[in-house]
């Protein structure tokens, strides 16, 4: 039995290529848990930053928080933060995961707030390296709770650079990177090469398409062929369950 | 030197506060809670990705301003002192990103009013925010975004080890603790270990900020309790969780304080 | 990877090359000797402050452009070559203060085009340097230079110790060396000893140059001599001496060359 | 019997205060002998920098190169030179010392070239950190040979910024710091308050004022009560032969 979890992770590990340099961020559990899935597999020559600070750290098994001491680990180095964005600036990071609470059709994501900016609703945690690296690097957006409240027609706020009005206007404007997919717990969205707008790749084991379409505040591209989303191996649920024994990766879905 | 006369001698109401550590990994907690024993008034706190520490500072009315890229409780919910007192309008918000923030005090450390970056660009993050303005380079005209700099009076930070001129000695991740004490007018460190002199002068690359740019020094074993401090300790998640539940409402969170920060001995 | 397997893939006649160091201590000589063996031209090299490094760079031609804050041998005299081939006109002048060289290098790790500072003002270097300018804070006003960045193409560095896998370790001052493997496209670094990779991952802290910055890895002890290499060997002064009085002369420095670099097996 | 390298050595530890945060150059041997003399002497808690990038160091003996690796033992931390110059840019370094191939009244300086820059007679090494920290922070300039070569009336190149053009020019031009002394191997001098031309302050034991005024190239101010140089110790001239075994002090007076 494959968990929503281990899905979604080993989707966001099959994005990262070998050699990739991959920054995963704060309160970022499956990312982590991908970016070491990834290293173990089919990616050995991936460099992975992440918030602890270090390179390449190789845990026995990986922390609840993920800048946590564990993460430093067996590490080659430590690089602060600041480096490592300095590298973003100079197009060097290949990837970043990035989390949303609200996200529209060109991939522009909100974490500010719900509702007016200088009186909110309700004040959101705010979107930590989103709103300068979605302007310059490739990125992941990962979303656990995939539902109408969160694919919204509208933001009310756009703290992360997606395709902005879509079509070319990312590129007019001058931004590189940009989101090459949105991972959630039903399935796996890209965006369409002219009109920017969200695409479905693929949709896990399990979903219905009505389900996904349900969940969406806007219309979905839906190409002819849906494709369901590969599970992962019987190695990789392993890996998984060994590095991860205290289920680190299912903290966005249950309550500690 | 004490957490009192520290905090009593060289935090002053109205600071720019910066505030070390990452989520809930090194907070200088020690050092939090006697700024709210002490009743600081009308700070502006700074950092990159906070948690606890900044929640607790502005739930206990300590806050005027706070510059941030985020401020969460990770798996256990929302900053709820926070999100509050923002909602409610108590608080100035200075919403930043993660590189936003260190260029700031990159600015700051450097001596220079701003330092210009190369991303931000179309998000509503740029256009609220008036310290960042946009530029064009005088060489090559590439459009870029001006941050301006921050400029900490005190920097608050906890750290493994030091002599007692305040060499200190880190041993996991810098965050933007080094940074914050190169940045910041002044320096208060509290420190798990004192080590001598001689330890220090035998291996100096170890020395990772230099007693010139600290203030002052406290040993302070668990200073970052309940946030974790590398090799010594993890952060005590079932306090977190604790406080995560306690600060759902304000009564919670002034019964949280009572017991944990103004009863406490430390 | 050997000396000349790493010059003959990594340097390209008219690259920008940063060389690490300073003075006559822990240049990349072994380094420099290779590059002039290979004969390559029209080299922009970048420097704080430099002596027979770039000395010999520039009296071997290979060098078009030299952007420095000063190159001389200290007590040893000037350095003749440079001063020859800038007499001649036979070299472009890039003269800067340490800081502006630095903040050049800064700007282009992170990847930004300039970065402002500020000092230089009424100086003729700033009057005759046209990658410096003068400009305002878009924030206060503040009248800066904004010093546009040095990107190098290489960086060629000499450091004690590294894991195959190009994990540096150094245990003596950083100079820029650290910065130039940082700010540059590709990365070249000669080292005293090998380490595992158990000894790097045991002590990820005493990592100063993480692989991900360093294209090549060439294991070459005394590959600073005749400059110092901290605890490994102090500068072999009686040499640069020599170097000095060789040098007086064109002929003098053609007959050092041969003997001392194609000659020399390494 | 006192040798003009330990003479000009005490004059310059004499302005190193207790507490100042001090940094020592390349090629600078002197200072980096005066500085160690002031900090075992009158300035125990002067902050040592210099180009061996370390903090305080305790050398049993000083090296030939002051950035060479005898600068490192004992250090309390490795400094970049970086980090010095950014805290000279915010204000918090009291005091480097800087040489000069010319220097003119008001205390500007060569290092550059003489004769025309495009086309120079003599390419000087540079100014080194000069053209920067002397916009900044105060300077002490020491010249181990006064002469006419050296003070001259019109400098060819300006390096390093003094009182620029005398009065309040540096002021108004919004500079901070400046030439605080001259130290040279015949006297001290410094600048008058409101002219701020340069002055004979003292006169080293044996010089005459005939000499000063020959081996100078413009009219310097001369005070009314004209004083001699204070000798070292004979504790601060054991300190210096202590420190200094092998004479680096004398490497600008004498060939090695």
């Amino acid at each position: 039995m494959v968990s929503i979890a281990e899905l979604m992770i080993t989707c966001m590990a099959r994005e990262i290529a070998d050699g990739d340099m991959v920054l995963q961020g704060l309160y970022s559990p499956m990312p982590m848990i991908a970016c070491l899935l990834a290293k173990n597999f089919h990616a050995p020559n991936m460099v992975y930053f992440n918030t602890a600070d270090t390179i390449d750290p190789e845990p026995d098994f990986v922390p609840f928080s993920t800048a946590g001491p564990k993460l430093e680990e067996r590490a080659v180095a430590y690089i602060p933060l600041s480096d490592v964005f300095d590298l973003a600036q100079r197009k060097k990071i290949d990837l970043i995961f990035l989390g949303a609470a609200q996200i529209d059709r060109y991939g522009n994501t909100n974490l500010s707030v719900i509702g007016d900016y200088k009186k909110p609703k309700v004040r959101l945690p705010g979107g930590a390296a989103t709103a300068h690296l979605c302007a310059i690097i490739p990125t992941i957006i990962w979303i656990p709770n995939h539902n109408r409240r969160v694919f919204v027609e509208k933001l009310d706020f756009i703290t992360g650079q997606g395709y902005l009005k879509g079509g070319q206007e990312r590129k007019i404007k001058g931004l590189d990177g940009g989101p090459k997919k949105v991972i959630t717990n039903l399935c796996v969205l890209n965006f369409d090469e002219e009109t920017k707008k969200m695409r479905i790749e693929s949709i896990h084991p399990g979903v219905e398409l009505k389900e996904v379409i349900e969940n969406t505040g806007f219309d979905l591209i839906i190409p002819e062929n849906l494709k369901v989303t590969k599970l992962p191996t019987e190695r990789e649920l392993k890996f998984i369950e060994k590095i991860d024994p205290h289920k680190v990766r299912n903290i966005e879905f249950t309550k500690r | 030197m004490d957490l009192k006369e520290a905090i009593g001698r060289f935090v002053q109401n109205g600071d720019t506060v910066a505030i070390g550590g990452c989520g809930r990994n090194r907070s200088p907690m020690a050092l939090i809670r006697e700024v709210i024993r002490q009743n600081k008034r009308d700070l502006h706190i700074v950092g990159r990705e906070k948690g606890m520490d900044f929640d607790m500072l502005i739930g206990a009315n300590c806050v005027r301003k706070v510059s941030f890229a985020m401020v969460s409780l990770e798996e256990f919910g929302l900053a709820m002192n926070f999100r509050r007192k923002i909602e409610k309008r108590e608080v100035e918000v200075d919403e930043h990103a993660c590189y936003s923030i260190i260029s700031a005090l990159r600015a700051a450390k450097m001596g220079i009013p701003f330092l210009p970056i190369g991303g931000m660009f179309e998000s509503d993050v740029l256009k609220v925010n008036k310290n960042m303005k946009e530029i064009n380079c005088p060489f090559t005209g590439q459009h870029l975004v001006a941050v301006k700099a921050i400029k900490p009076d005190v920097a608050l930070i906890h750290a493994h080890g030091a002599d007692r001129y305040g060499n200190i000695i880190t041993v996991g991740p810098p965050f933007e603790d080094v940074l914050m004490a190169q940045a910041a007018e002044r320096t208060i460190v509290t420190v798990e270990e004192i080590l001598s002199s001689e330890e220090i002068r035998k291996n100096p690359y170890l020395t990772t900020i230099p007693y010139i740019y600290v203030t002052a020094l406290v040993h302070k074993p668990e200073g970052a309790w309940p946030t974790s401090c590398d090799v010594f300790y993890d952060s005590d998640d079932e306090h977190i969780k604790l406080y995560a539940q306690a600060t759902k409402t304000e009564e919670g969170f002034k019964e949280y304080l009572d017991k944990y920060c103004f009863e406490k001995e430390e």
